[in-house]
Order: C-alpha cells, then sequence, then structure tokens
C-alpha cells in the first residue's frame, strides 16, 4: 500500500505542484491534504487518471478542529473509490473560519449533493457552486451550526438530569 | 279494492325509513362531545399546514372514464329485468335486447376509436 | 423556502395546469417519515421536491460524548431493520484502530448474527413491497420467519430488535444451546417460507406488471449517486463490500453475488429474495466450518475481563474499573471500515484524539446517500409506481436521518 | 377429550357484561357503561410510527402477537376515523408540528399512547434536535416504557387504554377540567 501513495503522491505532484500540501499513509488509505481551490481540479483529475480511476465517491464529511491555527479550523475529508482496482483513497481540505468557502464537487458526483449539504447543515461551510445550498437534516430556520464544537449537544429542556446530582 | 287508504302503510314506512336517517344525523351532531377549531376542520394534509385550495383544474380524462363508466353500468341494469323474466319475454325478448345491446357496442367502438380510453397520451 | 415564494411556485405551477400533491410526513405508503411535494400532471409525476430529517437525533453528535463502548447503543438504532450488522461494523471499526485480531470462532459467529440480520432486513423490505402491490397475505407469512430470527436474538442477547450484540473484542457470550437448535430450525423453515412467498410473487402477473420498470436506475447513475448495496446489485454493478474488502473472514466462504438487470423494482425485489439464499448457504458453511476456541481476543485493557476474575485478582479490577469508567486508553488517530448493510456499504470514519470519547464520528449511511436518486426515478412515473420504488428501495428513516 | 364447553372455558374470555340490574328477559345499566363497553373493544388506533418502535410495532400487528385480537384490527392513517394517536418512535422538534397538527385533526373522544421512551421523554437521544417527550405538546394518557417496548408491552399499554376508555364518562370531554386541560396545551 506504501508504493501506490507513492506513484498517486507522485503523479499529483507533477500535476499540481504545490497544491498537494501532503501525502501519508493512515493504516489502509493513501491520505492527501490538498489546497481547496484545487480539489475539484484534482478530483477531475483523478476521475479519469492512468493508474486508477477514482470514480466513485464513497464518502464526504466535514470536521471542525476548534485548537487548529486559524487558516485549519475546519476540513472536508473526501474519501474516493476506484470500484475495479478496489483502491480507496482519502483527500482532505482544510479552511478558516473567516472564509469558510470550498468549492462543490456536485458537477462530477451527483451523490455529493446532500453530503454537501448536511455538511453546511452541520458546520456552516459553504460548498461554492452548489444547485440547492440548504440545510437537510435539521430546520431550514436553524440559527446555529450544531455540530461546531462550542455548542452543547443537551437540548436544556430536560428537568430529570440535574447537573447537580451529577457532580458537573 | 285499492282505496287510497291501503297506501297509508307504504307512507308509514318511508315515514320511518327518512326519520331515522334525519334524526340519527341530526342526533350524533348533539349527542357525541365535539371540539370545533380553525385548524381542526381545515382539510388533513399529511400532517401539515394545508396550502392553496383543492379545486384545481383536472385533466379531462378522468371526467371521460367516469361518464363512460356510469353509461355502461346502465345498460347493464337494464339487463336485469330482461334476465328475471328471460323464459317470459321469450325469443322476441331477446332480439329487442340485443339490438339494444347492439347499438351500445357501437357506441364502445367509436368511445375506442376515438381514444377516449387511451390512457397515457402525451 | 420561506412561504411567499412557495405561493408563488405554486401559482406558477398550477399556471401550467398540473397539481401539487404532498405525499406528506404521515402517510402510510412511505413506511417512515418523509414528505415529497410531488407536481402531478394527472397522475404523473413531473417533479418532486423532498424533505428528510424528521427524526434526526444527532447520532454523530451524540456520539462525540459517549465512551467508545457505549456507541453500541447508537449503531443499535440506525438501521433498525438489521441492527446487528451495525453493531458488529462499529466493533470492527475499533479493532481495526487498535489492531485488534477477533479469534477465529468469533468472527465465524459474528458471520452468522450478520447473515441473519441481513435475510431479517431483506424480509421486511420484500413482504412490504407485497404490501405496496396489495399482496398484504405474504408480509404476514414472511413476518413469522422473522419472528424467528427475534427470538434467535433473544437467546442470544435478551434483546429482539435492538441487539446491542457483540463487544470491542469479540462477543460477551458464547450461543446457549437453545439458540443453536433455534437456528438449525430456522435453516429448516426458512427454504420453505421463502419458495412460498416467491410462488405467491415472484411469477405472478400482477406483480410483475407493477414491479417490472416501476423506478428503473441506470448503472452509471447509480454509481454517481453513490448507490451501493442490494440496489446497485440491481441495477447491474456486482459491487458487495464482503467480497471487495472482507472483513470478519468472509472469505473462507464461497457465495454468489445476484445481479439485477434494468435496476428496477422488479430486479430490486429479486436480488433481495436471491440474497436471502446467499445468506442461509452463508450461515451453513459457517455453522459447518466453526472452530472451537475463545470468542473474544485477549485485550484485558479493552474487553472488560469475566466477574470472578475480577474479583480476586487487581489488574483485572483496574481494567474493570478503566473500562467502565470509559478510561480505556484509545491511540489518536483516523480509521474507516466498512461492512456490507442491509442495504448497502454502511461506513464509520473515525477520528480519535487519545481522550475517552470519539473526536469525531462520521457515519457513512447509503439509505441517506441513494435516497437522492429518488426525485430523478419517478419522474414520469405514476403515483403508486413512486410508492413502490420507495418500498423497493427500503429506506429506512433511522438510518437516512441519523 | 375436552369437550366443546371446556374449550371456550380455558382459552377464549368472553367480555364480561357491565354491572346492572338483571330481571326476567331484561338487563338495565348506565349508558356510560355501555357506550364505554362498545367504544372499548372497538379503538381504530393511527400508528404515528416513525423510527424502531413503528418496526415492533409491525411485530405486534402481524400475526404472531395479532392486535386484532383486542379489536384493534383496523388501523386509520387519517385522524379522522382514528380514536388512538399511537406515537411511536422519536420525535424531533421538526416533526412535533405535525404531531398537534394530527393530534388536533381527531376526532372527539380521542386518546394518546406514547410508545417506547423516545415517545415519552426524548429516552436516551437528550440531543439537540429531538423533542424531549411528546406531553410538551399534547396531553398523554398512557405511556409504554421500554427502548423498543415488546409486543407484550404494547398490548399491555392497548389494554389499559381499554380501560381508561371503558370508565370514562361520557360528560368528561366537556367537562371544565378537561378544556383546562387542553388550554394548557394551547389547544382551544
Amino acid at each position: 500500500m506504501e508504493n501506490v501513495t507513492q506513484e498517486i503522491g507522485k503523479e499529483l505532484q507533477d500535476k499540481f505542484g504545490d497544491a498537494i500540501v501532503s501525502q501519508s499513509l493512515i493504516i489502509d488509505f493513501p491520505t492527501f491534504v490538498v489546497k481547496k481551490e484545487k480539489i475539484l481540479d484534482i478530483m477531475n483529475f483523478l476521475y479519469d487518471f492512468e493508474l486508477y480511476k477514482f470514480q466513485f465517491l464513497t464518502s464526504l464529511c466535514g470536521v471542525h478542529f476548534p485548537d487548529n491555527v486559524k487558516e485549519e479550523e475546519y476540513s472536508v475529508v473526501y474519501q474516493l473509490h476506484d470500484l475495479v482496482r478496489n483502491q480507496r483513497i482519502r483527500l482532505k481540505v482544510f479552511t478558516s473560519e473567516s472564509q469558510i468557502q470550498v468549492p462543490s464537487v456536485t458537477s462530477l458526483f451527483s451523490t455529493a449533493n446532500w453530503l454537501e449539504r448536511e455538511t453546511f447543515d452541520f458546520f456552516g461551510i459553504q460548498f461554492t457552486g452548489h444547485p440547492n445550498l440548504v440545510k437537510i437534516l435539521n430546520m431550514e430556520d436553524q440559527p446555529y451550526f450544531p455540530m461546531r464544537k462550542q455548542y452543547p449537544l443537551e437540548d436544556g429542556t430536560r428537568e430529570d438530569k440535574d447537573d447537580s446530582k451529577f457532580g458537573r | 279494492m285499492e282505496t287510497p287508504v291501503s297506501y297509508v302503510p307504504i307512507l308509514i314506512q318511508l315515514g320511518v325509513a327518512l326519520g331515522f336517517v334525519v334524526t340519527t344525523i341530526v342526533a350524533t351532531h348533539f349527542l357525541g362531545p365535539s371540539r370545533k377549531s380553525k385548524r381542526k376542520l381545515n382539510s388533513f394534509e399529511c400532517g401539515i399546514e394545508s396550502q392553496g385550495n383543492a379545486r384545481v383544474p383536472f385533466s379531462i380524462k378522468y371526467f371521460l372514464v367516469a361518464i363512460l363508466f356510469v353509461l355502461f353500468d346502465v345498460e347493464v341494469i337494464f339487463m336485469y329485468p330482461w334476465a328475471v323474466n328471460f323464459k317470459a319475454l321469450g325469443t322476441t325478448g331477446l332480439v329487442e335486447m340485443f339490438i339494444f345491446i347492439g347499438l351500445l357496442l357501437l357506441g364502445f367502438f367509436y368511445v375506442v376509436k376515438k381514444g377516449a380510453l387511451k390512457w397515457e397520451d402525451k | 423556502m420561506n412561504t411567499t415564494d412557495l405561493e408563488k411556485k405554486r401559482a406558477e405551477i398550477e399556471k401550467q395546469g398540473y397539481s401539487i400533491l404532498n405525499l406528506g410526513p404521515t402517510h402510510p405508503a412511505t413506511h417512515g417519515i418523509f414528505q415529497n411535494i410531488l407536481t402531478m400532471d394527472g397522475d404523473i409525476i413531473i417533479d418532486a421536491v423532498p424533505t428528510v430529517g424528521y427524526i434526526h437525533r444527532a447520532f454523530e453528535k451524540l456520539a462525540e460524548r459517549r465512551a467508545y463502548y457505549q456507541i453500541t447503543t447508537i449503531t443499535d438504532r440506525m438501521n433498525y431493520c438489521s441492527s446487528p450488522i451495525n453493531n458488529f461494523g462499529w466493533h470492527m471499526t475499533m479493532e481495526k484502530l487498535l489492531g485488534i485480531e477477533v479469534p477465529k470462532r468469533a468472527q465465524y459467529l459474528r458471520v452468522i448474527l450478520m447473515e441473519l440480520a441481513r435475510i431479517a432486513d431483506h424480509l421486511i423490505c420484500n413482504s412490504v413491497i407485497g404490501v405496496d402491490t396489495g399482496a398484504l397475505s405474504g408480509f404476514l407469512y414472511v413476518f413469522q420467519e422473522r419472528e424467528k430470527v427475534y427470538e434467535i436474538y433473544e437467546e442470544i442477547c435478551g434483546a429482539r430488535l435492538t441487539t446491542n450484540l457483540g463487544r470491542i473484542g469479540g462477543l460477551e457470550r458464547d450461543f446457549p444451546k437453545k439458540a443453536w437448535d433455534k437456528i438449525h430450525a430456522f435453516i429448516e423453515s426458512l427454504p420453505k417460507a421463502l419458495d412460498e412467498f416467491e410462488t405467491l410473487l415472484s411469477r405472478n402477473r400482477i406483480f410483475m406488471d407493477r414491479t417490472i420498470g416501476a423506478g428503473p436506475i441506470s448503472a452509471e447513475r447509480a454509481l454517481n449517486y453513490g448507490f451501493t448495496g442490494p440496489n446497485l446489485r440491481a441495477a447491474g454493478v456486482d459491487y458487495d463490500v464482503r467480497v471487495a474488502t472482507p472483513y470478519s473472514s468472509y472469505e473462507d466462504f464461497d457465495f454468489q453475488i445476484p445481479v439485477g438487470v434494468n435496476g428496477d423494482t422488479y430486479d430490486r425485489f429479486m436480488v433481495r429474495q436471491e440474497e436471502m439464499h446467499q445468506s442461509l448457504s452463508i450461515i451453513k458453511q459457517a455453522i459447518a466450518k466453526l472452530p472451537e476456541g475463545p470468542i473474544h481476543a485477549d485485550v484485558p485493557d479493552i474487553y472488560l475481563p469475566p466477574k470472578e476474575e475480577v474479583y480476586n485478582n487487581m489488574e483485572a479490577l483496574i481494567y474493570q474499573f478503566k473500562i467502565v469508567m470509559g478510561e480505556s486508553n484509545v491511540p489518536a488517530g483516523e480509521v474507516y471500515h466498512s461492512v456490507e448493510g442491509g442495504n448497502g456499504e454502511l461506513g464509520f470514519y473515525l477520528i480519535s484524539d487519545g481522550g475517552r470519547t470519539p473526536f469525531r464520528l462520521s457515519l457513512r449511511r447509503p439509505c441517506f446517500i441513494y435516497y437522492q436518486a429518488y426525485t430523478e426515478m419517478i419522474k414520469g412515473a405514476m403515483l403508486s409506481d413512486a410508492i413502490l420504488t420507495l418500498s423497493s428501495l427500503n429506506v429506512i428513516a433511522g438510518e437516512l436521518d441519523a | 377429550m375436552s369437550t366443546e364447553k371446556d374449550i371456550i372455558e380455558t382459552n377464549v374470555n368472553i367480555t364480561k357484561a357491565p354491572e346492572g340490574i338483571e330481571g326476567a328477559g331484561f338487563f338495565a345499566t348506565s349508558l356510560d357503561q355501555v357506550v364505554g363497553l362498545a367504544r372499548k373493544n372497538s379503538i381504530w388506533p393511527l400508528p404515528f410510527a416513525t423510527s424502531c418502535c413503528g418496526i415492533e410495532f409491525m411485530a405486534t400487528m402481524a400475526s404472531h402477537y395479532d392486535l386484532a385480537r383486542f379489536g384493534s384490527e383496523r388501523l386509520s392513517f387519517s385522524p379522522r376515523q382514528a380514536d388512538l394517536l399511537m406515537v411511536m418512535g422519536t420525535i424531533s422538534k421538526k416533526l412535533a408540528p405535525v404531531v398537534k397538527q394530527v393530534y388536533l385533526q381527531m376526532a372527539e373522544p380521542r386518546w394518546v399512547l406514547a410508545m417506547g421512551a423516545c415517545a415519552s421523554s426524548g429516552g436516551i437521544f437528550d440531543t439537540y434536535s429531538v423533542l424531549q417527550g411528546i406531553d410538551r405538546i399534547i396531553p398523554v394518557d398512557v405511556y409504554v416504557s421500554g427502548c423498543p417496548p415488546r409486543p407484550e408491552q404494547v398490548i399491555d399499554g392497548i389494554l389499559r387504554v381499554q380501560e381508561l376508555v371503558g370508565k370514562e364518562s361520557l360528560r368528561r370531554r366537556n367537562s371544565p377540567e378537561y378544556t383546562e386541560l387542553l388550554a394548557s396545551y394551547g389547544i382551544e
């Protein structure tokens, strides 16, 4: 698996140069951190890549790193899968809170439509170019983005969970 | 010998029937508990507030099929008396009924030819 | 969209002579809580605007507040028609992160339970397709088989639906003797019930007319929409996680992958029907080749030591205390592991920062991903076909709105 | 071979007649009890099934546990002909107005059964998106605990509702306490 990461990394490095920030092999996933502006071009490139044809977007999710440095506070993780040669890779994109825009990949994968809406619903990451970026799981007029770390999990209207009894 | 008096039982029976229907409908409004509120009385829209009204122009083919059904259903009703005293009416009855059915069959072919029953148009 | 432009949209639609039908949240045909605002021309569907999230319970946020072994109660309630598959999927993700090798016997027992869950899930889906085409009796007969699967779960873990089966590192106990008898009885009775169900529906003239051509989807559109599982196999792509990336010793069993042709409701029905037969043969092979040995790996820091050990030696007591208080040390790292769920590839993407609880757990929920294609599949179809397509996709609200 | 009579004695228990004055060829009892007896053995439930409890309700309705034995054979999915609103599964805040609308559009007299921990108190999902129990929006008559409750528990809940229906006086729905109870939920 290690040489696969090198191969793909080298190909991407030649094509996109410094857009590929770093590459690594995590357990069984070659992982590449890329610049967010280039994500769509990289995915188009990987779509009909000569070594592996990554034509299946397995999953897309957002992550919030509150302690990271300002530019890397929010991240979007894409996982692609080449069904023919059964090879999976993971692409990571980081963005800051102030300009929280990430280019949308719905033009390439229709499955990204709702996944991006869910990521926007949870973290507030704006996907530029998305046909209908509206909250999908929560109510459309929910003022805040619930999955961000600073927001509580509990609903707060439960009386039976009296914190004083739990020493909180 | 029929006198107007001997029709009285029929009138009574009619009165009882109508009376029963009217009283049960009216009585249930007063007997059962009921709670009138605006949200309760407007139409059930799978759990959400209903918007717009349901009086929307529908495509003509629905009405066409309904009317044709009624027409041929009434034809079948005319066959009942014929079937009951089939023996009494004999062959003349048979011929008359065949003419009656033949005419309606002509109508049916006309309907099929004109494509009134074609559902997946467009 | 707020009400004003909803009104504008409605007026403009009605101007073209279409009518708007609300296949709303509480509807007997949707078998769950989904809403579709359909633009209809007569009973042909022109457009559908879906709304989901009616039972969004914030699983991913909940998972960030629970210790690792407590997340099994959440995965139970994702795809509740086949909850053991979700449980073991989560446990295998943790075992992959911690590098635990589960003994062969536990892997085989897990395979048996997962295949039982797959049969139970397909039983509900196919019988609900029968209900939606009007054959209610099929549902009543086939649900009896599902009751037998419930009884097997009860023997093993005491619960019927939300089973909370297994632990990280293996199973909590071996199958009791009564469970084995019930499994053997189930193996005898299922083929008869399946054949009876198939003679009732598969070659039934009305059923075939209703389902062939209802809600078709082509292979590349299915792949573009991220389809996996029986719905993708019905469209003609033979991708199955058990074969692509075998886990829990699935490579020891040989089973075929049924594949459909044009991805419509009839193909999905036949693919699921055939998969039940394949799952049954896997269970038989697993029972035949079941090895002896322990049912959990020897990892005391993550797997609860047995009670008598806890009472009389010190390390077990410390381990017991640390695990129960959730202090079990999980290394920082990230892992993605997917299993073949009842509806497709069920993936767990876990980022852990070494703390008591996961830093981020993202769930790849097949129902959420392939329900997007529903609008495209029912465009131009009749309303009754749209309802059939929905039940043949086997969209489970718990997994969709996780 | 047990005779016909014994079989009836052992397996089938026929509903007992309400107390009343018995005489030669006549039987007199209060209207409440007769109406209660009729209503209690023919409750039409509205299965508001959302998640896991819905599947357990399917098991209760299927042939093994068979809710039809208690007169609730006929499910009505529209609130117009429903007597009992069975809320089963998690109710999120997005779904709360739907539950309230369905309850409002049910004809009086109406009862509510909250099946499962999620419907009764939000259950294990104390999260930002879940309504912590439906008794915050509509009055509930019977709570069935369990996650999901076993079919036997659901049937026990139905029997509890049947007792309530059987004993209810005909004037309860117009009594001031009932109107005040509804007013406390903002239902006029």
